[in-house]
């Protein structure tokens, strides 16, 4: 079997999860990845869209901002921001991306700050920029991140995106539309889903190399385990090879791993 | 809280949305068909006053205005109120001048994949900065609201998080359906500047690539300078009528300026300056080396080409037009 | 002195309503001749926008639909109906041009129905159009028309588009935008403006050939008249050429005078 | 009635505003990158049903998908809902079937400076249409709500007047400023025909002039049918991603329908042919003639293509060219 690195393995449950034919809404970096590979594999016609406007661009390299040339070259159309947020809003963008400081059990994130001042924050993040519209407005968000007790945490020090909210119904109670929320939480350790009913953070999968214990000892909060809990299946060698060769031969993101 | 109450954002609205105020602007702002034809120094001097509501075209480092940025750094301005809106290295060159002092947030602080602004982090730290959190659709929005001569839009974000909560929006029902809404307020920036490929002298111009929410942008402010690539004679906008972006009537001032993104990324022009974005990310790390840096970069500068001229000139903008045009052989 | 027909005499009174560096939404046909005139004479650079998006253009013919071709020959942008409107709901458009059935005291017109039943009319015009949109968001609204009492009437059988209402200051007080209304009521016997506080029709210029009593006879309500009732400027040898020769050579307008 | 109570607009809304309905229905919506040719016969048969809210784009008799028009009186569907926006030959011919019964007006009956269609008068004279009244803007911010993904949107015009009270529409509040709106519902059309430029196989397409709302209505119908004047290499939209009107995931159908707006004007293609609309409100004066006439044009031809043919064919096109061009020489 190929070795892989942690990022690797990320991407490449990621882009499983996107379906051909699916549109999704990407930003720089391991969802550009996911989706550059999902394209040149199973799903040759992903409709990517970036929130600055590309649409359905063939990306000559990895792009450095979500409004480079790049995300517009040989695209299918040049919407503009509204357009993007709007489509998701009217219910036409499958899934999205999201990544963070802080997640807690019901997949909100944290994106804003550290500390409890809000104009003096200990630490200042760049907020939420189209993160909390991906999150409302999307049908399925799905995070990459990789797992430890701060980062998966009990409570946020600020809900920059909303996850299940407070789970259960309160989502929608909220105002957000039906039948969207938090899909799949990849982590260098784990896949996790959601409960139906209870909206709190499921484990589907565990990553080679990787036990239950690893994976609840770091994490913040209890997680909740499938019934049919899996092992996820690594990286293919063909996976490896396009994603080495053809979606990251820089290796800006998987270099990182 | 129990769901059948609503909500409403606890921050600072810094933006009235009274929209017959805002007609009241407008119905005064010149629509006459003439020459706009200004620089760079007299447009920041006269067109930007104390307390002004800004807000800066483009995506980030993408097709944004840099001379008008570095301007407003080299003639000090202060105490500005800024839509941080994606924001990316426009954010960072203000940070630089301390030029505002309120700020509404969707994206600040970082330049996405080139990582975290130190200087503009230790800023937004410091608690010298008002600030109101939104979303980058939440501010898109509010300027769509004003470039619709409407006071509100209703929108499906936000709801239910501390973004809400840090916003200066109202949860609104639907009249019709009952259903919940983020309310947000229409903004109406007092000044805006905008970086185009093509414009005329009367302002009418053209933009390819990335447009973000600049058309609503033009028609939201009640100032706005338009910096082009190059002016194109009126006659080359009426042969091609539907590529106008915005039309002359939102615009107060036009000037030439090539190479006005760089070090960003102007699409089918040039590609941005990766290696010039690093050294102002790696020279911050060191508040005094950043203040020398800043000096020299721009308040001893005399004007935005001469920044250019520091940083490479015609060469090195030849290199990006290359790498734009994927024809470089690096 | 030229001779000149009433629908002449109403498109040069119209077309010195409109000054230099001004914007105005016009129509077909009678408005669209008074702007042309006003850019051929005193007003070179008068914005005509038209609310199917065409902005500014050098009109080689007179459109026959607002919508045409000829809308767009050589204009500055190609804008759509929702950018029009935006625009002059915002506040950046000064006059515009409405016609209709029927026109009361306050400057209320119908172009929708005569009859009492809304779904089975008597006779069934073809509704507001742009036009209620238009007296309502412009800040000047101009009406060209024949004077009759049965035009000018009383009560209106139905309000498309809004003038001051019930007068005073209830146009303002239904939520119509601060400091617009009816500007000038422009038939082939007289001129007329509003009184500031009533908000009635007020005669402000009397044509040529016609007493106060042939307006006055002419109308369905009592109209008001200034103190410094003035005698309507005929056309100008000038603007009769212009108009003539220049903006409807063929007569499709001023040929129906 | 005091200024202080909310009014409501009497008349019959047609359609849900309901936006987690709508969701329900995009999120099955195929956004396939996958060729959708298909026909004129196949899509009126199969892609609108009894009872359907149809919309068209262009503006009155320019840009208008003509030979859908004429294939939904052919195929003899009635019952239908219409959205009477800037509709002027289209409501026309719709009214030779009597195809709909129940109508949202702005605009209805006239041909503009043509003057107004008698059958089009006398059927909605004849009680037999449930109408509710609406204003352009109104119909424009309903399908831009659509489009917008929310429920409402808030408009300055229609208060006050008649067309408020018999329209469906609600008076608002601003929760900023207290202002007065008009609340104007969102419209979801079941089909929309959009007659374009140029268009690729998945529904990419192009058009010049006249755009009206038909980005709006494209993106806020549930089921959309292009008819294009050529069909391009998708390459070609690609070499220009810009130009893209309208997206292909909003597009369900695409048929190359040359001439596809005669009798109306096709911005840059053809202009209208005057004597055939004058012959069309001449003959409607008498309803027997009338009725032989839509026989005659319509319902007895096999096609749009020998409507085409039975007035004039490639000869009248290039006629009617020659005008749009300038070129003619009577």
């Amino acid at each position: 079997m190929a070795e892989y690195n942690a990022m690797e393995l990320m991407i490449c449950v990621a882009s499983r999860n996107l379906e051909d034919g699916a549109t999704v809404v990407v930003g720089t970096g391991a969802p550009c990845a996911a989706a550059m590979l999902a394209q040149k594999t199973r799903a040759p016609n992903l409709c990517t869209m970036f929130e600055a406007g590309g649409i359905a661009p063939r990306l000559p390299a990895m792009p450095i901002s979500v409004g480079d040339s790049r995300t517009f070259y040989k695209a299918l159309h040049a919407g503009s921001m509204p357009d993007v947020m709007e489509t998701c809003q009217r219910g036409m963008v499958d899934y999205c991306f999201l990544g963070g400081a802080q997640i807690d059990m019901y997949g909100n994130i944290n994106s804003t700050l550290i500390g409890s001042e809000h104009h003096k924050p200990k630490v200042r993040f760049p907020g939420s920029g189209g993160a909390n519209d991906l999150a409302s407005l999307c049908w399925r968000i799905m995070v990459m991140t990789s797992q430890d007790a701060k980062r998966f945490t009990e409570k946020l020090d600020f809900v920059t995106s909303p996850g299940y909210l407070d789970g259960g119904e309160s989502r929608y109670e909220a105002g957000l539309p039906a039948g969207t929320g938090p899909y799949r939480i990849i982590t260098n350790m784990a896949i996790m889903g959601f409960d139906e009913t209870s909206k709190r953070m499921k484990v589907l999968s565990v990553n080679p190399g990787y036990s239950r214990d690893d994976i609840q000892d770091n994490c913040g909060f209890d997680l909740l385990w499938s019934d049919k809990l899996a092992d996820t299946k690594p990286p293919s060698s063909d996976e490896l090879r396009i994603l080495r060769e053809e979606v990251d031969p820089n290796g800006y993101i998987i270099g990182r791993g | 809280m129990s769901s059948g109450e609503l909500k409403t954002g606890n921050n600072e609205l810094f933006t009235s949305p009274d929209v017959d105020a805002a007609r009241g602007f407008f119905k005064e702002k010149s629509r006459a068909l003439e020459s706009k034809l200004s620089t760079v120094e007299e447009v920041v001097r006269t067109m930007v006053n104390p307390g002004d509501y800004i807000a800066i075209g483009g995506f980030g480092a993408n097709r944004i205005p840099n001379a008008i940025v570095h301007e407003l750094v080299r003639q000090g301005k202060k105490n500005l109120g800024f839509a941080g809106h994606t924001s990316t290295h426009d954010f960072q060159v203000l940070v630089a001048g301390e030029c505002f002092d309120h700020c509404d947030i969707a994206y600040i602080i970082g330049l996405e994949a080139r990582g975290l602004s130190p200087a503009a982090r230790r800023y937004m730290q410091s608690g010298k900065v008002r600030v109101t959190e939104w979303t980058n659709a939440a501010l898109a929005w509010r300027l769509k609201a004003a470039a619709m001569g409407v006071s509100f839009l209703p929108a499906r974000s936000m709801l239910g998080t501390d973004t809400f909560a840090f916003s200066a929006a109202k949860e609104i029902l639907c009249p019709f359906t009952g259903q919940k809404y983020a309310g947000v307020p229409a903004l109406f920036p007092d000044f805006a500047a905008i970086h185009v490929h093509e414009s005329d002298v009367y302002g009418n111009c053209r933009v390819r690539g990335v447009t973000v929410s600049d058309q609503d942008l033009a028609k939201a402010s009640k100032r706005v300078v338009i910096t082009t690539e190059r002016i194109v004679p009126s006659e080359s906008i009426r042969a091609h009528p539907e590529d106008t972006f915005i039309p002359f009537w939102c615009v107060d001032a036009v000037i030439e300026v090539p190479y006005g993104c760089y070090p960003g990324n102007m699409p089918y022009e040039y590609y941005s300056d990766e290696q010039h974005l690093r050294e102002w990310l790696q020279v911050e790390k060191d508040p005094e080396a950043y203040e020398r840096f800043v000096k020299a970069e721009i308040l001893d500068t005399k004007d935005f080409n001469e920044y250019l001229a520091r940083n490479g000139g015609i060469e090195k903008m030849s290199k990006l037009r290359a790498i734009e045009m994927m024809t470089d052989t690096e």
